[in-house]
């Protein structure tokens, strides 16, 4: 694609948040560009689905800002930011399971009828796996076809920030490396990708950028050349 | 909690002048008091009674003074109960209009003879005389009056020997079954069907259908307002073609509005009067002014409570000016009705006569067909 | 005897496509706030008091004044039922859900005693949706009114159907109802589409009303009995399940009708209570399980 | 306690502002409505106890009301029995209807409570209604009214004072009822069940003792009642009257004894003010009770409670309880366990001997709390062992493995509200001394006397560990307690874990922070998609390649 010079990139400007008092996450700064996959290592707990949720709104920002290109986000309601360009496939997917996988993509898809069974074909012809499950409801697919509906979901109305929180999370090897391809995709198609992984090595293959959380704080940023085989990443991974 | 402190109190103290004083004459105004359901499932029955005391008390005899306040009974015992200890402190009514709904009476009619203060209704619980409390007068014949009539005109006009007796789970339709089933049994007559029909039941084709399979030759119904009318409807859509005797609810205006003049062919039902039916001018009289006021058309039970409030207020005109001498001349007197004479049999049922009222098919205005005079035996 | 078999279960078809209607208002709300509408009955029967009413404002001897007067019912219960979200949900987003079930008991606490007082305690007829007429069908006699009931009643049903599982809203309701946070992570106004439920809920309340307030009368204090059926179709059905509580719906019809016709009406109701216990205590979950709120 | 609660000053105001308005006004309506209210306080503290402190939406109340209502109706009316036997009989019957209906209803989920004990409710309106026995649809008439030797109470004075004095010894006797510590474990059973059955808590017992009392208290309601009034009619068990009952308790609070007072304080009386608008006043009940809900959401005791907040508990002086517990080696062997068509695990095996640390460690998803769910109970294996101390675990509830030494973390604890610190840990100690010496374990005796509420994540996890070491366990097995903790809190979490250990207890950890656990385990056991992938000392798990594979990925490895 070509558009990708003119997507928006994502900033965080020390963003905070708190629950019951508690520091879940932050201070935090980030940026993630257009077409570029930042990879966001760590624990369990260390913030990285926190600092999602902050992204995508569901959790409330404490302090400091969220900047979607140009604007900032950090009061806009969730609703608002994901029909602004916050794609978002949570931990666990979170899928309606009720709806096909037709109607799943179509509850998440902009536009009139038409533009939307565009939208939808174009996201199963990406995304052969779920052609076949067209008219399935979500509950009954397997676990890397849900994977592929969320994610589908989350980028079906274009937007120019996708976060992809555990997406490799207890599927089968062959079927990780499809999402992760799909992830690279994404961004080679001018999206900034967020991705928060515990498969270390392949989020490290497709990434551009990789940082690691410990504790709510961001503890490295560094390019993936630079990372890969730094004992310091190293320890800063396994400490973590 | 602090708050609800002056709303308690408040509560608790409004004043009972918040009725309209309506004095009509120089002399110092009695209280009466209307306690009646007019909300629930007797709302309908209980504002036909209100209609007809509110009726009565407006209008009182010269040189009579009246106050009085309505209230509403609901449901249950314990707000009737609740109603008339208000009344009885804050009114101090010499007489108190009290609610159709029997099982209300027997709550009340304990506090009442301790009070000494006479309740006058218009329900047709027959138990609510027979507990020895001397204070409740009855404008209505009871179910021994007027279930009577219903059986005998059923079996000696119609014929029916074999009816089904389809009645609410209520305490109109259970003491009503009871009298049917004893004066049919006198009558040597076995009902094939007695089917007990809850309020929220909506269709009535599967006891109507059992009682055509149990080879039914006439209908008596002893329902509320609408199940009557259903009753009658449903009867008339399977084509039964069962003639039908009904309890008092088929009377009322407001049940006959519900069918149509050809599906009321050849359906009588008990009652005490028919206001709409009388030609006598001094009833007609009464049912115009009844439709000015309420805007609707008076039944059986207006007319009872409004001749029982009449006669009270006939009790003060002459002088009774407490609920001891109230009670007493309603225990002693006769009194000319608007629908019937009353005296009170020594227990306080003060109605004796029923009528059998039949629609022809032409309309929704009922003729008697017979009346019943002194069923029980009294006058 | 058969035409009577016949007969009856034409009622009973008829009786719970009208109860299925009920239930189905009862459950979106359920669906859409996991909250129990406590005022559903008596918006039921409000809908058909709403019906006599916008009768009486045609002229007479209309031929099809019941299912003229239906878009209207249909209107108004919607306004209403925005309405009862506005003053008995909005406010209570938050609240525990049981301070939902006594608001909503409030509401019904007025529009029962507000009709009472506004129009009067007396039974009304409602218009009837055709004229009045029979159709022979192999010997029997299916009243016009009866089955237009049924077609009216289905055709809402199919309505229903169509709209939450063909179109983009419906399923964007569906989306929200099973997932509010991550339905407005995918822009879905979810407050919007919880308005929606409750128009919808009372407008289905309200066209109940009128199936029933010419099939069946309409008096004002008919709100319990209905709620309580509703109540009871849902849990048999699986809470909050579409086609379960209209299942649940149905299973009440029969009992009302053709178990009643067999044994009585006393026996039936019992029979029906225990059944409920009976299926509650083989099958926790209700007899047709639960979906709604589960995550994939 | 240390001296009144500042909230029941309140209500004790309230109640003597409301006996002053009583008396002034003086009159039989006066005193008949405030029995009225009396009567309902004590059918809704009855309730409060199931809706609100075992969180069941009964709707039985309304009929367990009936029910005391008919039984001394009937044992009056027809046996002769003197009025006060027949209350007793309202008392009892009902209590036993209750507690036989505990048990099978307590297992249903919330809407299928709602649903049966409305279908039981419905059952005994019909009866009422049918019954020859009882009179039919008209009722019982000419109950005799309580007598005291030659003195009946009627109504005025003696049955507002005997009602009222009832409903004090109601309240007494709920508030005994949650004496105690019990509270804290009713609301642990209600907001946390899984904590509640790791911490030894049995529901069964408390069901049947809330429901029992629910019963008691709710028949005692209507036993008054009909004696006071001489009649009762199926209205008494109709949805009316819980309906009535399940507005006062959450307009007066869930849960809360003295809020269902004012709830019924607030709420019966309402009518009779109305009064004046005639049929209208219903409605107008119903747009008062609207705002009411709306304006106090969470009843009238809520609103008292964000004003009033509740005072701490007395935080014993010493906490020097000697741990009771010795330490007991914890194996398990085989385990297997499938969801649906998904193996969680498949053949695991490992111990845990008593004075050691075991690091459980694996990847998301390869099934390191359903090993700890199945050590704890929560859920069954579909083959394997598990043995403490040498008894064998697998056949045993959850809720027995607590009192054998078995205490358990959460990694995402539950804790009921409106708990102080202290009440939260001693939920399942031997007494606060012992709770108190746990919370100085783990560093939070400082906040004994702070509410819950004003925990951090990290120090909701450490209480979570508290209140299990207050069981005095012999084994401890935790679900990442070091997840979210801060480079100092988790060394202090590690030196605690070692004495533990040093102190004779088997304790199993799971964590994802090698850091964490490479300089605290003795041994590490790593799993991978069900199975043990590796198992040793920590150097070596670290060392090995598998692991480092499973962990960095076939890139970093190389």
């Amino acid at each position: 694609m070509t558009e990708a010079a003119s997507r928006d990139g994502l900033t965080l400007e020390d963003v905070e948040v708190r629950v019951a008092g508690a520091t879940l996450l932050g201070p935090v700064s980030l940026s993630v560009e257009p077409g570029t996959v930042v990879a966001v290592l760590g624990a369990n707990g260390a913030g990285k689905s926190t600092l999602m949720h902050a992204i995508v709104g569901t959790a409330a920002v404490a302090r400091g800002r969220i900047w979607l290109g140009p604007a900032e986000i950090s009061d806009w309601p969730v609703e608002h930011r994901a029909r602004h360009g916050i794609g978002w496939s949570p931990e666990g997917r979170r899928l309606f399971p009720g709806l096909t996988v037709e109607e799943t993509l179509d509850v998440a898809a902009p536009g009139n009828k038409g533009e939307r069974a565009r939208r939808i074909d174009a996201m199963l012809e990406r995304f052969p796996v779920l052609a076949e499950k067209r008219h399935e409801t979500a509950w009954r697919l397997s676990g890397g076809q849900q994977q592929m509906l969320a994610i589908a979901r989350a980028v079906i109305a274009d937007p120019s920030v996708v976060l992809l929180d555990e997406p490799s999370l207890g599927l089968a090897p062959v079927v990780r490396d499809q999402v992760f391809a799909a992830a690279r995709g994404l961004a080679d198609a001018g999206a900034a990708v967020l991705l928060a992984e515990q498969d270390t090595a392949r989020a490290l293959a497709v990434a551009d950028r990789v940082v690691v959380l410990a504790r709510g704080r961001l503890v490295l940023d560094w390019p993936t050349q630079v990372a890969v085989g730094n004992p310091d990443f190293e320890q800063a991974l396994m400490g973590a | 909690m602090r708050r609800l402190i002056p709303v308690l109190l408040l509560s608790l103290a409004v004043p009972a002048a918040a009725a309209p004083a309506l004095a009509a004459g120089a002399a110092e105004p009695v209280a009466v008091s209307v306690l009646v359901p007019i909300t629930g499932f007797l709302a309908l029955e209980g504002t036909a009674q209100r209609n007809g005391a509110v009726l009565a008390l407006d209008k009182p005899p010269a040189g009579v003074s009246v106050t009085y306040q309505v209230a509403d009974t609901a449901t249950s015992p314990e707000v009737a109960v609740t109603a008339l200890q208000r009344a009885l402190d804050r009114e101090q009514p010499v007489a108190v209009a009290a609610p159709i709904f029997g099982t209300q009476m027997l709550a009340m009619a304990p506090i009442a003879d301790r009070a000494g203060v006479p309740l006058v209704t218009v329900s047709g619980t027959a138990k609510i005389t027979e507990l020895g409390h001397d204070v409740v007068f009855r404008f209505f014949p009871t179910d021994a009056v007027v279930k009577v009539a219903q059986a005998r005109y059923a079996v000696q006009e119609l014929g029916m020997k074999k009816p089904a007796v389809l009645y609410q789970t209520t305490a109109y339709g259970q003491s009503g079954r009871e009298h049917l089933a004893r004066t049919l049994k006198q009558l040597g007559v076995e009902p094939v069907l007695e089917e007990a029909i809850d309020p929220g039941i909506k269709d009535l084709v599967p006891a109507l259908e059992r009682a055509r399979a149990a080879g039914a030759d006439g209908l008596l119904l002893q329902l509320h307002s609408g199940p009557t009318a259903l009753a009658v409807r449903q009867a008339h859509g399977l084509g039964l073609g069962l003639p039908v005797v009904a309890g008092s609810a088929m009377h009322q205006p407001t049940t006959a509005a519900l069918l149509e003049p050809d599906q009321l062919t050849g359906v009588c039902a008990e009652t005490a009067s028919s206001p709409v039916s009388e030609a006598d001018p001094r009833v007609a009289a009464f049912t115009n002014a009844y439709r000015e006021r309420f805007h609707s058309e008076p039944d059986a039970f207006a007319l009872g409570q409004y001749d029982g409030m009449r006669m009270v207020l006939a009790a003060v005109a002459d002088g009774a000016r407490s609920p001891q001498a109230v009670r007493d001349w309603l225990a002693g007197r006769r009194y000319q009705g608007l629908a019937m004479d009353y005296v009170s049999d020594g227990t306080g049922n003060m109605a004796h006569d029923a009528v059998i009222v039949c629609y022809d098919g032409t309309g929704r205005v009922p003729t008697i067909m017979k009346r019943y005079d002194a069923v029980d035996g009294v006058r | 005897m058969i035409e009577a078999a016949a007969q009856l279960a034409v009622n009973a078809v008829a009786l719970g496509a009208v109860y299925a209607l009920v239930a189905l208002g009862f459950v979106l709300v359920i669906g859409a706030v996991g909250a129990v509408n406590f005022a559903h009955g008596e918006l039921v029967m409000l809908g058909g008091m709403v019906g006599v009413g916008a009768a009486m404002l045609l002229p007479a001897d209309l031929p099809v004044p019941g299912l003229l007067v239906l878009p209207a019912v249909l209107a108004v219960m919607a306004a209403v039922g925005l309405a009862v979200a506005g003053i008995a949900y909005a406010p209570l987003r938050r609240a525990p859900p049981t301070a939902v079930f006594i608001a909503t008991i409030a509401v019904g606490l007025i529009v029962h005693h507000g009709v009472t007082v506004g129009i009067g305690p007396e039974p009304r007829r409602g218009p009837p949706l055709i004229d009045s007429g029979i159709l022979d069908v192999a010997g029997v006699g299916l009243a016009h009114q009866q089955l237009a009931t049924i077609a009216t009643a289905a055709a809402l049903i199919f309505a229903v159907h169509f709209l939450l599982q063909q179109t983009r809203f419906g399923r964007r309701l569906r989306a929200a109802a099973q997932d509010p946070e991550m339905a407005r992570a995918v822009g879905i106004p979810v407050r919007l589409t919880i308005a929606v439920s409750f128009a919808l809920a009372a407008a289905l309340a309200g066209a109940a009303g009128l199936l029933l307030s010419n099939q069946y009368l309409v008096t004002p204090t008919d709100g319990g009995a209905l709620m309580l059926k509703a109540y009871v179709a849902t849990v048999i059905g699986g809470w909050g399940r579409i086609w379960g509580a209209a299942l649940g719906a149905f299973a009440i019809a029969v009992f009302e009708t053709l178990v009643a016709a067999s044994a009585s009406y006393l026996v039936a109701e019992a029979l029906l209570y225990l059944g409920v216990l009976a299926v509650l205590a083989v099958r926790p979950q209700g007899l047709f399980g639960e979906t709604t709120g589960r995550r994939a | 306690m240390t001296g009144p609660d500042r909230r029941d000053l309140v209500y004790l105001a309230a109640a003597a502002a409301g006996l002053g308005g009583v008396v002034a006004l003086g009159d039989t309506y006066a005193l008949r409505v405030a029995t009225l209210v009396g009567i309902y306080a004590i059918a809704a503290i009855g309730y409060q106890l199931v809706f609100g402190r075992l969180g069941l939406l009964s709707l039985a109340q309304g009929a367990l009301f009936g029910i005391g209502a008919y039984t001394s109706a009937l044992l009056t009316l027809s046996l002769g029995l003197p009025a006060p036997l027949g209350i007793v009989a309202a008392v009892v019957a009902p209590a036993a209807v209750g507690a036989a209906v505990a048990l099978p209803i307590a297992r249903l989920e919330s809407h299928y409570v709602a649903l049966a004990t409305l279908g039981l409710a419905q059952l005994a309106l019909l009866a009422a209604t049918n019954l020859e026995l009882t009179g039919g649809a008209n009722g019982l008439y000419g109950v005799p009214p309580l007598a005291v030797g030659p003195v009946e109470i009627v109504g005025g004075w003696p049955m507002l004072t005997l009602v009222w004095t009832l409903v004090g010894l109601c309240l007494l006797a709920s508030r005994a009822m949650l004496a105690g510590g019990r509270a804290a474990r009713f609301a642990t059973l209600r907001d946390a069940p899984h904590a509640a059955l790791t911490l030894g808590l049995n529901p069964v017992p408390a069901r049947l003792v809330l429901f029992a009392a629910a019963g008691a208290l709710g028949g005692l309601a209507g036993g008054l009642q009909v004696h006071g009034i001489g009649v009762v009619s199926p209205s008494v068990t109709g949805f009316e009257v819980m309906v009535t009952i399940l507005a006062i308790a959450v307009v007066g609070g869930r849960g809360s004894g003295p809020g269902a007072v004012a709830g019924a304080a607030l709420l019966i009386p309402l009518p009779e003010v109305l009064r004046f608008l005639e049929g209208s006043y219903l409605a107008a009940y119903g747009v008062v009770l609207l705002a009411a809900i709306v304006l106090m959401p969470r009843g009238l005791d809520g609103w008292l409670r964000d004003r009033f907040p509740r005072r701490p508990p007395a935080v014993p002086a010493a906490a020097s309880a000697p741990a009771r517990r010795r330490g007991k080696a914890l194996a398990v062997d085989g385990l297997r366990k499938r969801f649906g068509g998904v193996t969680a695990l498949d053949g695991v095996s490992f111990a845990v001997s008593a004075g050691t640390v075991v690091g459980l460690i694996g990847a998301n998803g390869s099934g390191k709390t359903t090993v700890l769910n199945l050590i704890s109970g929560l859920e069954t294996p579909d083959a394997g062992q598990i043995r403490l101390g040498g008894v064998p675990l697998a056949e045993r509830p959850a809720h027995h493995r607590t009192a054998l030494g078995l205490g358990r973390g959460f990694q995402h604890p539950e804790f009921p509200e409106g708990l102080f610190v202290l009440e939260a840990a001693a939920v399942a100690a031997r007494d606060r001394s012992v709770a108190l010496a746990a919370l100085e374990r783990v560093g939070l005796a400082g906040r004994a006397a702070e509410p819950v509420a004003a925990l951090g994540a990290a120090e909701l996890r450490r209480l979570d560990l508290a209140r299990t070491l207050a069981t005095e366990p012999g084994a401890v097995i935790l679900d990442e307690p070091a997840a979210g903790l801060t480079a100092d809190e988790r060394s202090a979490l590690s030196a605690l874990l070692r004495r533990l250990a040093d102190e004779g207890l088997a304790v199993l950890v799971v964590d994802h922070g090698m850091d964490f656990l490479l300089p605290l385990a003795d041994r590490i056991v790593c799993l991978d998609a069900g199975r043990v992938l590796a198992a040793g000392t920590p150097e070596a798990v670290r060392r090995d390649p598998a692991v480092v594979a499973a962990y960095l990925g076939q890139g970093a490895a190389a």
